[in-house]
């Protein structure tokens, strides 16, 4: 068998322009014109060896491909010397045949990158306008607005708002001077002789501060009554308590 | 041609072909480096320039150098407008919905009603885009300016009037007034839009 | 000159220019939108093609549409002066090869087809030429990225479309014809590129 391979000559093969193993068993192909179906065991082995060798010292990984590519020549070449008792898929006609197709794949690429690197290239054989001029123009005066859009800020608007209306205590219900005058004037008449000013008013008042503003008030009004001389005031003693009764003779 | 004229005319080619491939305006010095030696850079330039003159387009010196521009009358048909239409800010928005609502509305009412303070940046977008106008000036103290929705601000909303706009009513429900949060505030789009 | 000359005249000025500043391939339905109405776009650009042959600047029909490249002869007077890009390394080209001609194709397929395996680097250096680009994914197990070229690669390599590529058939090597490789149809799953 290995007879009929055309003989080996001694390899010369660049070590950096390869790529993995297909790449290396392309150029075998192609240099020594052989079939991989008629390739010779041994002497593709030793050709490996020989590019291992070298290939170590270069990059490991490359080293690795190369020799499980050499490997599975070697497993298909004995599959091809087999009996055939295999499983259709494992049929070594077929993956020798799908090698062969990969090989012609590769060469075809090869041949293409070749062609293109042929081509005038921009940037190197032409040259394109270097400062291309801008040829947009924005018009911003459009508006993207539509009435959900603004029913919606709208609607926005007015819950927010309406939710972040501040706290509002219940407003405090002071005693004013209208109605302590008012007071005044209703009961003072029922009670003759001196009587003490807060006895006027209403008793009904909780907080103290309420009860400072209900007196104070009092006072404006009996003041303002006094005035008019409807009433008499008294005071025995610094901080004493305001004694009011009706004035003896009205004025 | 004589020998010179050649290696002029050579220069020529070069000149132009150099300043229309180079990424940036060509110095006398840089295409100097690139025409027969011994050819003068600023005699070719002026060559060129005088080449050009009238043409749809033209050799300019710009930032110390020299480069090719398209003739300025040329500028409307080659120049494509892109219509990139603005979006109205959140505020914008919403106050141009207040004045559609409440028009005419003075600027401290919008703020009420918005409950937050009116930026006359926002008052003078809307202005500026036609969407609203002034409606002559509110009869108290101050009189503040009353704002109203324009013609334009219909046509923006494919509106046919103003009575087309939903009623208030059903766009903030009325007791929503009384909550002090919406319970279930409406999805955005799914408010009711009769 | 009558009227119709002078419409032709200003159509030929628009598509100077245009086609001078525009930074890609000017197909000849932009170049309508920009010319007087009724004029025939494609009589413009041939008649510029015309005008412009011999020139430093030549109008070419590159990536779909036509653009301005300088001529030939003036590329060594060029490179002198403008940083010329490095070339592209074997691995690349080839990487780019099997991309254009198995488009869309996985990372994987294109391993597959060179039999080894291909670095990041190579695949990042045709992305930032904007050569290839992705274009999708592809429906398997890991969704891998699937790769094509761009119109940027047609213009790269002068192209005015994929299908000027040479045909598979051609690219069979002169001395594959010692190698028993069946002559047979692409296998299934190829991207039939004619």
């Amino acid at each position: 068998m290995s007879d009929s391979a055309p003989a080996i000559t001694a390899l010369t093969i660049r070590l950096d322009g390869f790529e993995g193993p297909l790449d290396l068993l392309l150029d075998l192909a192609r240099s020594q014109k052989v079939d991989i179906r008629q390739i010779s065991i041994i002497k593709l082995v030793d050709q490996y060896v020989a590019v291992l060798e070298g290939a170590r010292k270069i990059r490991l990984e490359l080293a690795a491909e190369w020799l499980v590519m050499a490997a599975w020549l070697t497993w298909l070449k004995s599959r091809l010397l087999l009996p055939e008792e295999l499983e259709p898929e494992e049929d070594p006609e077929l993956l020798a045949e799908r090698l062969t197709e990969r090989l012609a794949e590769l060469d075809r690429m090869r041949n293409a990158a070749f062609w293109l690197s042929g081509q005038l290239q921009l940037g190197r054989d032409t040259f394109a306008r270097g400062e291309p001029e801008n040829l947009r123009q924005e018009d911003r005066s459009g508006l993207v607005a539509d009435l959900p859009a603004l029913l919606r800020a709208y609607a926005a608007a007015r819950r927010r708002a309406i939710a972040a209306k501040p706290y509002r205590p219940k407003t405090r219900r002071l005693f004013s001077v209208a109605e302590a005058l008012e007071r005044l004037r209703a009961l003072l008449g029922a009670t003759p002789g001196w009587t003490v000013l807060q006895s006027y008013l209403p008793e009904s008042l909780a907080t103290p501060l309420e009860r400072k503003a209900a007196l104070a008030s009092g006072l404006i009004a009996a003041l303002e009554e006094a005035k008019g001389g409807r009433v008499e005031l008294r005071q025995d003693a610094l901080f004493g308590p305001l004694m009011i009764r009706l004035a003896e003779t009205p004025a | 041609m004589s020998d010179t004229d050649a290696t002029f005319a050579l220069a020529l080619r070069i000149a132009e072909a150099l300043i229309f491939a180079s990424d940036r305006p060509v110095k006398p010095d840089r295409l100097a480096a690139a025409i027969p030696a011994g050819v003068d850079p600023l005699a070719v330039l002026t060559a060129l320039q005088a080449q050009c003159t009238g043409r749809p387009v033209e050799l300019v010196e710009v930032g110390g150098g020299f480069a090719f521009r398209t003739a300025l009358d040329l500028a409307p048909a080659i120049t494509r407008v892109v219509e990139v239409p603005r979006r109205l800010p959140r505020v914008a928005m919403e106050t141009l919905a207040i004045i559609a609502y409440h028009q005419p509305v003075t600027r401290p009412e919008i703020e009420e009603i918005r409950g937050a303070t009116l930026s006359q940046s926002t008052l003078d977008a809307l202005l500026e885009m036609g969407l609203v106008t002034s409606r002559g000036k509110k009869e108290v103290p101050g009189r503040p300016t009353l704002w109203g929705t324009t013609p334009r601000f219909l046509e923006q909303f494919g509106l046919k009037s103003l009575n087309e706009l939903p009623r208030r009513e059903e766009l903030v429900s009325a007791d929503a007034a009384a909550l002090p949060l919406e319970q279930k505030p409406a999805p955005e789009g799914e408010l009711p839009l009769h």
